[in-house]
C-alpha cells in the first residue's frame, strides 16, 4: 500500500491534492458530485474584505490546452463567506480547509485575514499577491518583494495560523520574491498563478475578455510552473506547494520531484468536475510505476 | 449533474449551418427543459455547451449551429463515434407558471431548447403557441416538427421571405397567459418590452465550467448576482437587468 | 485578390511570414523542400562572435502543445556564416534575410553585427538580447532596461542597417524593456523569444534536457505572446514582430490585429517543415472570411 | 525527405513490448537501409522518430517498442488509421563499404534498422552474417525474418536463456570484411572496442525536428559537430568521438 500523505505547515494532509482557488466555489457544490473528504484540503474563492461582482463578461476565452479567465475576484464579502459559505460547507467537508485571501491594500489583507484567523475550520491562509495594489500604481503586490514583503508581514501580525503566500509567475527574478515574503515570515510558498494573457476574436476584431487581458492556466503552463517550483523550492526553507497545469497522477508526481510538498489542480477542475477525485484515485497505480512508496520522500527528488 | 459517454447514432444537417445529433447514454440526469449538456471534445480545451432539444431516459437531442472550431469539428463526427459530456446543466424552464395558454418564441439557435417545453406542456393538455424567428426563408428549421407536437406555429422572417415579416415581436398577439423565450439578446429584449405577461428568459454567456464552478458567466439581476450556468440560463422577466 | 505585403523598417516584406531563428538554419536546406523566395524572410541561425557547439544533449523536452529547447546557440561563428553559409543561401534566396545576432558581453555583440553589416544579403539585423550576459552576473540582457540600452547603443553604432532587439518575455514589465530600447535606437522589436521551463523524466527523476532548463515554445504560448505583443504595440512607435506559438494563418492575423507588422514562425516549423509555406498559402483565404483586404491595414487593429 | 499521409495496414505484437507496423504510402523518399521515419501523433507536439524495418515504392514497415505515450499510442492504433509521417530522414548505412562478408550486429530495438540493410546486402551477393542481442529469451524477435533472407543469424542473451549466453561481442567471430551496428550505447561502445575492421554505427538521441533545422540532437565528431537525425543517425567508426 503506497503511502500518499504529507505535511504541510504542520498539519497532515492524506494526500497532496488541493483543488485550487477560483475552481472550486466553497466547496459544497462539488460534495454534491462526490466525497470531498477524500481531498487532501482544498482552497476555498478567493475572498476579499467587501463584496465584489468582479469583471465584466465574457470573462472566459479558451486557448490550446488552457484558457484565460478574467472574473475579478467575484465573491460576497469575508463577512458573508464566514456567516454563511462555511458553515454550509462545514456540513459536508470535516477536514481543515485553505482560505484564499486577496486585497488591493495592506489594510484589507490584513482585516480579511484577521476575520478569517478566528474560524476553525480554516487550517491555513493562502494569500493571493497577484492583485493589483491600488496604493502601488496598479502593480500587482507580488512583482515587488517590497510589497510582498509588507503584505506577508502585515498578515502575520493578525493570526496564529500558517501563512501561505501565493505567488505571480509575471515577474523577472520569482525566487527573489519568495525569498523577501519567507524572510517577512511566510510559512510556505504557492506557485505559480496564472500568466497573464490574451486572445482577440477575429470576427469582432475585440478582445475575447471584456477586460482586454486575463490569467492564463491550463496544461499549457504546466512547464513554466515546474520551473518555477523547481526554482523557489531550492531557495526557502518553508513548504512550497506546486501548482499551474496539473491534470494528471503524473503531473503531480513531477511537481513533486520539482520540490512541491504539496499540489493545487486549477483549470482542470473546469473541464472535468471529477478531475481531482481521478487523480487521487490513479496516484496509488503511477507511483508504483515509478517506484515510490511514499510520496514525501520524492519532495525535491529531482537529481 | 452526471457525466457520461455517449455515442452519436446521428448527426445530420438541417439548414447549411445548423446541425441535429443524437446522442444515446445516460440522459436521466436532465430533468427540465430548457437545460444545458456540455461537451467534450478532442483538442479543444473548454467543453462546448448546448442546449437541450429533445431527451428521455437514454437519450438526448440536440441542434447546434457551425459557429466555430468546436461546433465545426462537431459537425463532422460520424453515427458510432463517442463524446464525453456533462449532461443536466443549469435550471431549464419552470413550466409551473404557464397557464393554460403559453407562448413559445425563440430566434435562430434560441429555437431547440423550446421544443422539449412544448412536448411538456402539450402533454400537460396546455394550448401552446410557438413563434419561430429566422433571418431569412434558407435558415429556417423545426417549423414541422413544432407543428407536429400540436403547436399553433407561426413563423417571422427579418427579410419577409417566408411567413410574417419582421421579428418574432410582429407576430406576438395578446392573449397568451404567459410566456417563455430562447434568442439573441436584442430579441430577447424587445419581447421584454412588448410582452404584456410575465414569462422566463433564457441567455447567453461565455462559459467556463458551465456547471458553477469558476464564475466566468456571472450576471447580475434583481436577486442578485447569478451564474447563467448554474443559476440560470432561465431567468425570469421579473429579476432581468440588462447590461448597459 | 487580397493584400498580403507590409513593410517592415523601410523594407518591403511580400507577406509578412518570416520563420524565426533557430527553426530555419541558413534556409538552404528548407530550400531543398520549397522555393523559400515565397516567404516574406526569414531570421537565421543564431550567430555569435566565436564558433559554439553549445549545450550537451538531451536539449529537447516534449510538453502539451509545445517544447522545451536548451540548443545554447549552437552556431559557426559569424566568419564560417559570411564566408560559407551565407554565400550557399544566396545561391536558393534572393531577397533580404534578417541576421540574428547573439553575444555573451556587448562587445560580442557589436562585433558580429558589424561583421553582418557589410553583408549585402542581409536586410536586418535582429539582436537577441534573452542571452546571459556574462559581465551581468549571468543576468539575460533582455531582462534589464539598463543592459538592452548598452546592447542597443553598441550596435546601432557599427551598423546602418535596421537594428531590430528580440525581447525575452522572462521579465515583469516587458513595456519599460522595449521603450528603453526604442530610446536607444532600436528601429524595431520582436517579441516573444521563448519562456523559461523545465519538465522532469520520471524514470529517471532527471530534468529531461541536460541543461535542467530551457526555452519553452509551440502553440501553448500563444496567448502569453498576444498579450505582450499588444502591451508592447501600443506603447512603442516602432514596428514590432510578433512570434510565440504562431501555428497557423489565423494566429498570423490575430497576432497582426494584437500589434504585429510581421509575424515569425518557430517551433511549428520544426514539427511540419511546410508550415510556413501552408501558413502562406492559407492567407489569403483567413483574409477573405474575416473582410481583410490589405494585412497592412489590420495591424494593430484590435478595438 | 517527403511528407505523406500513411494509412497503417497492419499493428501487430511481435513480443509484449514490441510491435510492427506496415504503412501504405508513398515511401519513395526512403533511399537507403538505416534511414528513419518521423510520425506526428495526435496530441503529441512532437513526432516520433522510429527506424525503417523494411520499405518499398508503395510501403514502410517500422518495429517500434513501446516506451512512452506516444508510442503507447501508436500501439493502440489500428489498420485503416491514417498517419502523417516525414520518411526518408537520415543518411542511413553506406553498403558500399561492405567488403564481401559484412557483420550486423543489433541489440534490442537496435535490430530493425538491420533488417533492410541485410536484404540489399544478400541481394548484392554478400555473405551476411548477424548477431542479435537481447536481456532474455522472451524479448527476441526478428530471428526467422532474418534467417529468411538467407543470413546466418546468431542470437545472444544477456541471461544465457537462449543462444549464447552474454553480449552481442560474446558471438562476435573474426572473419567478417566490415560491420553495421545499431543498439544500445554500451553494446556499441564495447564493439568499438573490440572489433576487428572499420564499421557503421546508427546512434539515438532525442530529437526535435528529425530534419536538421533545430540541432537538437548535435553531437561532436572526428570530422566536425554533426547532426543524429540529418547527417547520422549513421557515423563511421573512424569519427565517432564518444560523449565522457
Amino acid at each position: 500500500m503506497e503511502k500518499m500523505s504529507v505535511e504541510l505547515c504542520g498539519i497532515t494532509l492524506d494526500n497532496p491534492v488541493i483543488p485550487a482557488s477560483g475552481t472550486f466555489g466553497y466547496g459544497y457544490e462539488f460534495a454534491e458530485l462526490y466525497d470531498i473528504n477524500m481531498l487532501g484540503t482544498f482552497s476555498f474563492k478567493g475572498t476579499t474584505k467587501d463584496p465584489r461582482f468582479g469583471n465584466p463578461t465574457p470573462r472566459i476565452a479558451e486557448c490550446t490546452a488552457g484558457m484565460i479567465n478574467a472574473v475579478g475576484l467575484q465573491n460576497p464579502g469575508v463577512e458573508k463567506v464566514i456567516g454563511e459559505e462555511l458553515p454550509k460547507l462545514s456540513k459536508c467537508f470535516s477536514k481543515p480547509v485553505m482560505a484564499n485571501v486577496s486585497g488591493f491594500s495592506v489594510e484589507d489583507y490584513a482585516y480579511t485575514c484577521e476575520k478569517l484567523d478566528k474560524i476553525e475550520q480554516v487550517g491555513w491562509l493562502e494569500v493571493n499577491v497577484s492583485c493589483p495594489n491600488v496604493h502601488g500604481g496598479g502593480m500587482s503586490f507580488g512583482t515587488q518583494p517590497e510589497a510582498a514583503t509588507e503584505v506577508t508581514k502585515a498578515v502575520k501580525a493578525v493570526t496564529s495560523k500558517p501563512v501561505i503566500l501565493k505567488l505571480s509567475p509575471n515577474v523577472t527574478d520569482i525566487v527573489s520574491i519568495a525569498k523577501a515574503c519567507e524572510e517577512a515570515g511566510a510559512d510556505g510558498i504557492s506557485l505559480i498563478n496564472t500568466l497573464l494573457g490574451m486572445r482577440i476574436d477575429l470576427r469582432t476584431r475585440k478582445p475575447v475578455i471584456a477586460n482586454t487581458m486575463g490569467g492564463f492556466s491550463g496544461s499549457a503552463i504546466f512547464p513554466v510552473a515546474v520551473r518555477m517550483v523547481y526554482q523557489v523550492a531550492k531557495a526557502v526553507n518553508v513548504p512550497v506547494i506546486g501548482m499551474g497545469g496539473v491534470s494528471c497522477a503524473r503531473d503531480v508526481v513531477e511537481m513533486m520531484l520539482a520540490g512541491a510538498t504539496a499540489v493545487e489542480v486549477g483549470a482542470a477542475n473546469l473541464v472535468d468536475p471529477f478531475a481531482c477525485k481521478t487523480i487521487i484515485e490513479e496516484l496509488p497505480a503511477v507511483m508504483e510505476q515509478y517506484g515510490i512508496k511514499d510520496l514525501k520522500e520524492i519532495i525535491g527528488g529531482v537529481k | 449533474m452526471k457525466q457520461g459517454i455517449f455515442v452519436i447514432s446521428e448527426n445530420e444537417h438541417l439548414t447549411p449551418a445548423v446541425m441535429k445529433m443524437k446522442l444515446l447514454g445516460d440522459a436521466s440526469a436532465i430533468t427540465a427543459p430548457g437545460q444545458f449538456i456540455n461537451i467534450k471534445l478532442d483538442g479543444m480545451f473548454l467543453r462546448r455547451p448546448i442546449s437541450v432539444y429533445d431527451a428521455d431516459a437514454e437519450s438526448v437531442t440536440i441542434i447546434y449551429k457551425i459557429v466555430g472550431q468546436g461546433t465545426e469539428k462537431m459537425s463532422r463526427m460520424n453515427a458510432g463515434e463517442k463524446l464525453d459530456i456533462l449532461t443536466g446543466l443549469g435550471n431549464g424552464y419552470d413550466m409551473s407558471l404557464s397557464g393554460d395558454a403559453p407562448l413559445l418564441i425563440g430566434g435562430g439557435v434560441g429555437v431547440p431548447p423550446l421544443y422539449m417545453l412544448a412536448k411538456k406542456l402539450i402533454a400537460q393538455g396546455k394550448k401552446v403557441s410557438v413563434i419561430l424567428g429566422f433571418n431569412t426563408k434558407d435558415e429556417i428549421f423545426c417549423e414541422e416538427e413544432f407543428k407536429a407536437l400540436g403547436a399553433e406555429v407561426s413563423v417571422a422572417t427579418a427579410d419577409g421571405s417566408y411567413g410574417i415579416k419582421g421579428f418574432v415581436t410582429d407576430a406576438m398577439k395578446d392573449g397568451y397567459t404567459y410566456f417563455y423565450t430562447c434568442g439573441p439578446e436584442p430579441m430577447l429584449k424587445a419581447i421584454y418590452k412588448t410582452s404584456s405577461t410575465s414569462g422566463q428568459f433564457s441567455f447567453e454567456e461565455r462559459m467556463g465550467c458551465g456547471f458553477g464552478a469558476c464564475m466566468g458567466c456571472s450576471c447580475k439581476t434583481v436577486t442578485g448576482y447569478k451564474r447563467i450556468c448554474k443559476d440560470g440560463p432561465v431567468l425570469e422577466k421579473e429579476e432581468i437587468l440588462w447590461k448597459k
